[in-house]
């Protein structure tokens, strides 16, 4: 350690000497002029080639350090890489790399008339400059090229996710046809879907409305997708029993579709007299005035049953808590993970995570739904047998199994 | 053709999107395909607005209950609708950013929208505690594991959770209670977490082949 | 109205009058528009007590504080929409004299589809949205599915990818964790029951852990398989870790909120009754 | 602090804070216990009313709970405290405003430990944004708290190079090269601090404050191991665990969130009686968020009290 401090100590003198930086005048004098001049040993073996798996307008480059870099002479503090488009110049300066640096994407951009054009199949030469703190004393590589950048037609560096994609939706397709041909397909009871109709019934017998709130959800979100399936059912025995339904939505889009699901819901039932468009109505797109104005609903209207399906962020513990006020039953359902345990620990009943997805294939007992409810478990399955295989071959050493999921950008 | 050309415009775009992440020439597709979303989600504030005015304004005409709080919503409305779109109070005019400060739209922002947003957000600190009161009882087994892990936790964020372990050696740390709680985030907790996302992705996936293969069509408002 | 809500809305107009006066005062020798200053500070303190007080029980400050706070809100956000999507993002793209009218730069040939010229591609958004405007027409309104399938078709498309990648694939190959870590001999393992680098014994066990409990939470959300024997335990032992980690992300975020709390009441007792400094 | 209602209490807060919450929220508490072994639940308006009086009176009157440091905390404590008077001590500023409410009371302690000591310290930045809050630290902190410490001689504030990584690169072996000049333009050869430093090699310590990228982990890989400078940082909450692995091989201690500065600043207290009347934003800010927890803590035990009393009951016809 001592004789390490020391050695470290010698060669900073060295270094700091040789930059020209902050020395004493002993230093000076004590060291040959030549070397405080003296330029450092340019880097080498430079090499390009087209970047992979991108949209072109790209080239890799690596080098390999110069000799002064972090040792030798030590005056190098890092590299610029120039690109010309002929072996003569004029060369550009397009990036600074710290030193100890080996590579360097230089990334062009797609349109002809900006600055950083850089276009594809054209050679480029390229060469690279090590650096030091005095911008007169340099080194440079010889020049490289000509090197082309060009688009690729496929990511190679997604195959992981190709193979999954094609496996899922081989399996999915598999089940469907069995689904199809008649196979009676088991899917276990789910507490929270069953609990609704129970709360339809109670929310008649005590006369009051029920509240189904979607969320924050928009339309493209696939936890809003999966709560319009339940808010469909819903509907549907809303419109049978005669019990009223108040749907606040905070995305004008899925209020539009809100109202659809619940007029077919009540033509389906047959009382499209019933049905009245101001049961499915817009409050306002912004997250705490949403919830104010449903909490304000839930203690004014007293619903007997308040259920949340659908994207749910810091509102649904405030929702929640509210609705346990008025004296509701509660049952919740969301795909947010932070959002899932204040769910579980407010509300009467949850469907976690993936169960709400599920909840519409359970309601609609569709053979198509069940089939590809199937398929999810098997992928599930795949999870496991993966998550083994992996667990194992890392704990002897072969890191080639994992080599296999990584996925490149 | 009303119940075919929806599902043929999923199944075409979403399949056109999930190649796309392929091909790298076509992988821009994303970002042009969201910006159309963003634009049309702009109209249909339309549709969000007009139904706001309508269930207000009904209940102003009708003077039903608790209409003269709809006037409220309906002032308020009209007032913050006519500073946005026409950039009233607005010292850079119709060049500045809507939110330049200074700008009366950044102002009734600033000591309307916030105050009610942030206290809102702020009765979660009321509402952690009656929900912990309420719920976190040792009713039965899974309800008990519940409890303690909040508790624990809990416990390890004050100072106390040191003091009443500050006795075991710092050999056997991991029994200090601070430290058991961060062993729980980062060990059990994320085990759960886990569980969930990789449920969750197999859903999502299922979810969007369903519906890229025109099974699932709750979104166009059908019952099956 | 009843006689005590009389006195009370008169109560709080005068607390309202007298802060307003008073929190200008306080304010001249700061501010030009200490007037206008004051009344919106006051204003904002009287928002934030109405939504407090609904703690108590619905009233009609907070009817008065929620109502507001939706017309406002709605607007505001439609306010936004406007000005950064269809001026910043639409109209640049598809006409030059609406561009000088808001004044905002021009962009001019993009190929955002290819082969289209954003003039022309953007054109399809345009068209989708005065589609979805159709359903207001009691005839036509059917219509309005097709910009609902687009954008579900687009969400699903890139969802689908996504969440495989990143829920999936990644969740999945970071339970590849190896049970020896760093390996430093028997007495150190057993004699180290800490957290940090030196207690092996505690990560391996955390690894482990992490590793059980999630094979267990996956055999939870098995559906199509009735619960029962070996299946059945690993899903019992699966909720357990579900649970674990419910009650502990609940009492990990209670410092948040808290500070939340914390952030009012400041506003309240500083900035508004100066009580802090 | 003139505010527009006259001060009526004169008494000093701390005390008057202390004896309010212990006769209301523990007086409080325990006349539920009563009603809750006799009647059951409590009205949740209650809950609410504890809350807001736990969390309230705290900051009407700062109350700080005295933090016993944890050893992770407590081992950087005790280096800044044993190092030699004069050892040369970085203080890196890596971090942003959002994220300055939980690490800067951190920043601030350390400034003070380290000054205090009279050690030599170097102020930097990796973050573009880091550095007006670097300045806010020496504003607030440095120059009003250690009137007598004069800047080049008894710290030195270098400022922000953009870089991240490619910085650390560089001065792990020569600061000049990084930079020539501090912050004001001051060659680095006529600062002395600066006089027998030239790389992080001769440095007795490096303290990295932050919770992003580059932050700790950035300084302990390129120039903590490399360099073989011993090392501490204070980090966001959510930050710490990450860098667990790296105590107290790489790490002499670590502070995590505005627990970690609550306890650094309890110990600084304990032991500088110069301190004890200096802004702690760490404990003040533990003060609402102990007795709330406290509070949340009372009722879930009251709440499994009156569970198991009701059900007693129920049983027993």
């Amino acid at each position: 350690m001592k004789f390490k401090m020391l050695l470290a100590l010698i060669l900073l003198c060295f270094v700091s000497a040789v930059s020209g930086f902050g020395q004493s005048a002993e230093e000076i004098m004590a060291l040959p002029d030549s070397m405080a001049m003296a330029p450092p040993a340019p880097p080498s073996n430079v090499r390009g080639v087209d970047t992979d798996n991108d949209h072109g307008h790209s080239i890799t480059l690596t080098w390999e350090t110069s000799p002064d870099d972090g040792a030798g002479l030590n005056n190098v503090i890092g590299y610029k890489v120039f690109r010309a488009e002929s072996p003569d110049g004029p060369f550009i300066e397009r990036a600074l790399i710290p030193s100890g640096g080996t590579g360097h994407i230089d990334v062009g951009a797609k349109e002809k008339d900006a600055n950083d054009y850089l276009p594809d199949h054209v050679g480029f030469y390229y060469k690279v400059r090590a650096i030091t703190a005095d911008s007169l004393i340099y080194a440079e590589s010889e020049v490289f090229g000509p090197v082309q950048s060009y688009g690729q037609w496929f990511n190679t560096g997604r195959v992981p996710v190709l193979v999954f994609v094609i496996f899922f939706l081989f399996v999915t397709l598999f089940f469907i046809q069995k689904a199809k041909g008649g196979a009676n397909l088991f899917v276990r009871r789910l507490a929270g879907i069953e609990a609704v109709d129970e709360a339809i019934g109670r929310a008649t017998e005590m006369g009051k409305p029920i509240l189904y709130v979607l969320g924050l959800g928009t339309a493209a979100d696939i936890a809003t997708i999966a709560s319009y399936t339940i808010l469909g059912r819903v509907a549907k025995k809303v419109a049978e029993y005669q019990t009223g339904l108040i749907v606040p939505c905070y995305d004008p889009i899925v209020m539009t579709v809100a109202q659809e699901t619940v007029k077919a819901s009540y033509m389906d039932a047959g009382r499209p007299d019933a049905y009245y468009e101001d049961m499915v109505y817009f409050v306002t797109q912004s997250q705490f005035a949403y919830v104010a104005a449903v909490n304000g609903t839930m203690l004014r209207e007293r619903p007997a049953t308040n259920i949340y399906m659908g994207k749910f962020y810091a509102e649904s513990l405030i929702l929640a808590e509210t609705g346990a006020l008025a004296g509701s039953i509660q049952i919740s359902g969301t795909d947010e993970i932070a959002q899932i345990p204040f769910f579980v620990v407010a509300c009467d009943y949850t469907l976690i995570g993936e169960e709400l997805y599920a909840a519409s294939a359970y309601l609609g007992r569709e053979p198509l739904l069940l089939g590809s409810l199937k398929a999810q478990d098997y992928a599930k399955a795949a999870a496991i047998i993966i998550a083994i295989i992996g667990f194992i071959t890392m704990n002897f050493g072969i890191e080639a199994f994992k080599h296999l999921f990584y996925v490149s950008n | 053709m009303r119940r075919q050309v929806p599902l043929i415009i999923t199944f075409f775009i979403g399949a056109l999107l999930v190649i796309s992440v392929f091909i790298p020439p076509m992988v821009s597709l994303k970002e042009t395909f969201t910006l159309y979303f963003d634009i049309i989600a702009v109209f249909a504030f339309f549709l969000g607005g007009g139904n706001l005015l309508r269930v207000h304004l009904g209940k102003l005409y009708g003077k039903k209950q608790d209409w003269g709080f709809s006037l409220v919503t309906v002032a308020g409305f009209a007032m913050m609708l006519i500073v946005g779109l026409f950039k009233i109070g607005n010292p850079g005019g119709i060049a500045a950013s809507i939110t330049a400060e200074g700008s009366l739209f950044q102002k009734l922002f600033e000591y309307i929208m916030v105050p009610l947003g942030s206290t809102m957000y702020a009765l979660l600190a009321f509402f952690v505690a009656s929900a912990s009161y309420r719920a976190f009882r040792a009713k039965n087994r899974e309800a008990t594991i519940l409890l303690i892990g909040a508790f624990i936790i809990l416990l390890g964020r004050t100072p106390f959770g040191m003091m009443l372990t500050s006795w075991i050696p710092e050999q056997l740390s991991i029994l200090q209670i601070p430290n058991l709680a961060i062993w729980i985030m980062n060990g059990p907790n994320l085990a759960g977490q886990r569980a969930i996302m990789i449920g969750i992705g197999l859903g999502v996936v299922s979810m969007s082949i369903r519906i890229l293969l025109g099974i699932e069509r709750s979104y166009l408002g059908e019952d099956k | 109205m009843s006689r005590t809500m009389i006195i009370l809305l008169a109560l709080v107009a005068i607390v309202f009058a007298v802060s307003w006066a008073a929190k200008s005062a306080s304010l001249d020798d700061q501010y030009d528009d200490y007037i206008s200053r004051g009344f919106l500070i006051t204003l904002a303190a009287f928002l934030t007590l109405s939504i407090l007080s609904f703690l108590y029980k619905d009233n009609p400050f907070y009817k008065f504080a929620e109502h507001l706070f939706v017309g406002v809100s709605a607007a505001y956000w439609m306010s936004l929409g406007f000005w950064s999507t269809i001026v910043g993002n639409l109209i640049p793209r598809l006409s030059v004299t609406l561009s000088a009218f808001f004044k905002v730069p021009h962009i001019e040939d993009e190929y955002a589809l290819y082969i289209l010229p954003d003039k022309v591609s953007y054109f399809i958004p345009v068209v989708l949205g005065i589609l979805l405007l159709m359903r207001l027409s009691k005839k036509a309104g059917w219509i309005s599915s097709w910009p609902l399938a687009f954008i579900v078709g687009t969400t699903a498309g890139l969802n689908l990818v996504r969440y495989l990648r990143s829920d999936f694939i990644e969740q999945v190959s970071s339970t590849f964790v190896p049970l020896l870590v760093d390996w430093q001999g028997t007495g150190r393992f057993f004699s180290d029951f800490n957290l940090y680098a030196y207690g092996q014994f505690v990560t391996m066990l955390g690894n482990w852990v992490i590793f059980i409990g999630v094979l267990c939470g996956l055999v939870y959300f098995f559906f199509s398989k009735e619960h029962k024997g070996i299946f059945g335990g690993a899903s019992r032992v699966g909720i357990w870790v579900l649970m674990i980690t419910f009650g502990a992300s609940f009492g990990y975020t209670v410092m948040g909120r808290i500070s939340l709390l914390v952030g009012r009441l400041t506003f309240l007792f500083h900035d508004w009754l100066e009580l802090i400094g | 602090m003139t505010g527009w209602i006259p001060r009526i209490i004169a008494i000093s807060g701390s005390d008057i804070g202390i004896i309010i919450s212990l006769v209301v929220i523990g007086g409080g508490l325990a006349w539920l216990l009563k009603q809750s072994i006799k009647a059951g639940d409590v009205d949740r308006r209650i809950v609410f009313l504890f809350i807001f009086i736990s969390v309230s009176v705290p900051i009407l009157f700062p109350i700080t709970f005295s933090e016993t440091a944890t050893p992770i905390v407590k081992k950087l404590y005790d280096r800044i405290e044993n190092l030699p008077e004069g050892s040369a001590v970085l203080i890196s500023f890596d971090f942003d405003p959002a994220m300055a409410p939980e690490v800067q009371p951190m920043a601030d302690a350390f400034a003070r430990h380290c000054l205090a000591k009279n050690h030599k310290v170097i102020f930097m930045s990796l973050w573009a944004t880091g550095q007006s809050l670097l300045s806010t630290t020496l504003q607030n902190v440095v120059r009003p708290e250690f009137p007598e410490k004069i800047e080049g001689v008894d710290f030195a504030n270098l400022g922000y190079k953009a870089g991240n990584e490619g910085v650390l690169n560089v001065i792990v072996t020569n600061f000049r090269k990084m930079f020539p000049t501090d912050v004001n333009s001051i060659p680095l050869d006529s600062i002395a601090v600066f006089k027998k430093i030239r790389s992080c090699q001769d440095l007795d310590l490096i303290i990295s404050i932050g919770g992003g990228k580059p932050g700790a982990k950035e300084w302990i890989l390129f120039v903590g191991d490399p360099a073989n400078v011993p090392m501490g940082c204070g980090v966001a909450a959510v930050t710490a665990p990450q860098l667990y692995p790296y105590y107290p091989k790489q790490l002499l201690g670590i502070l995590g969130g505005i627990k970690g500065a609550a306890e650094y600043e309890s110990e600084l207290v304990r032991h500088y009686d110069r301190f004890a009347d200096v802004k702690k934003p760490g404990l003040r800010m533990m003060g609402p968020q102990t007795l709330a927890h406290v509070v949340i803590m009372a009722f879930i035990v009251l709440g499994n009290i009156s569970y198991f009393v009701t059900r007693r009951r129920g049983k027993k016809p």
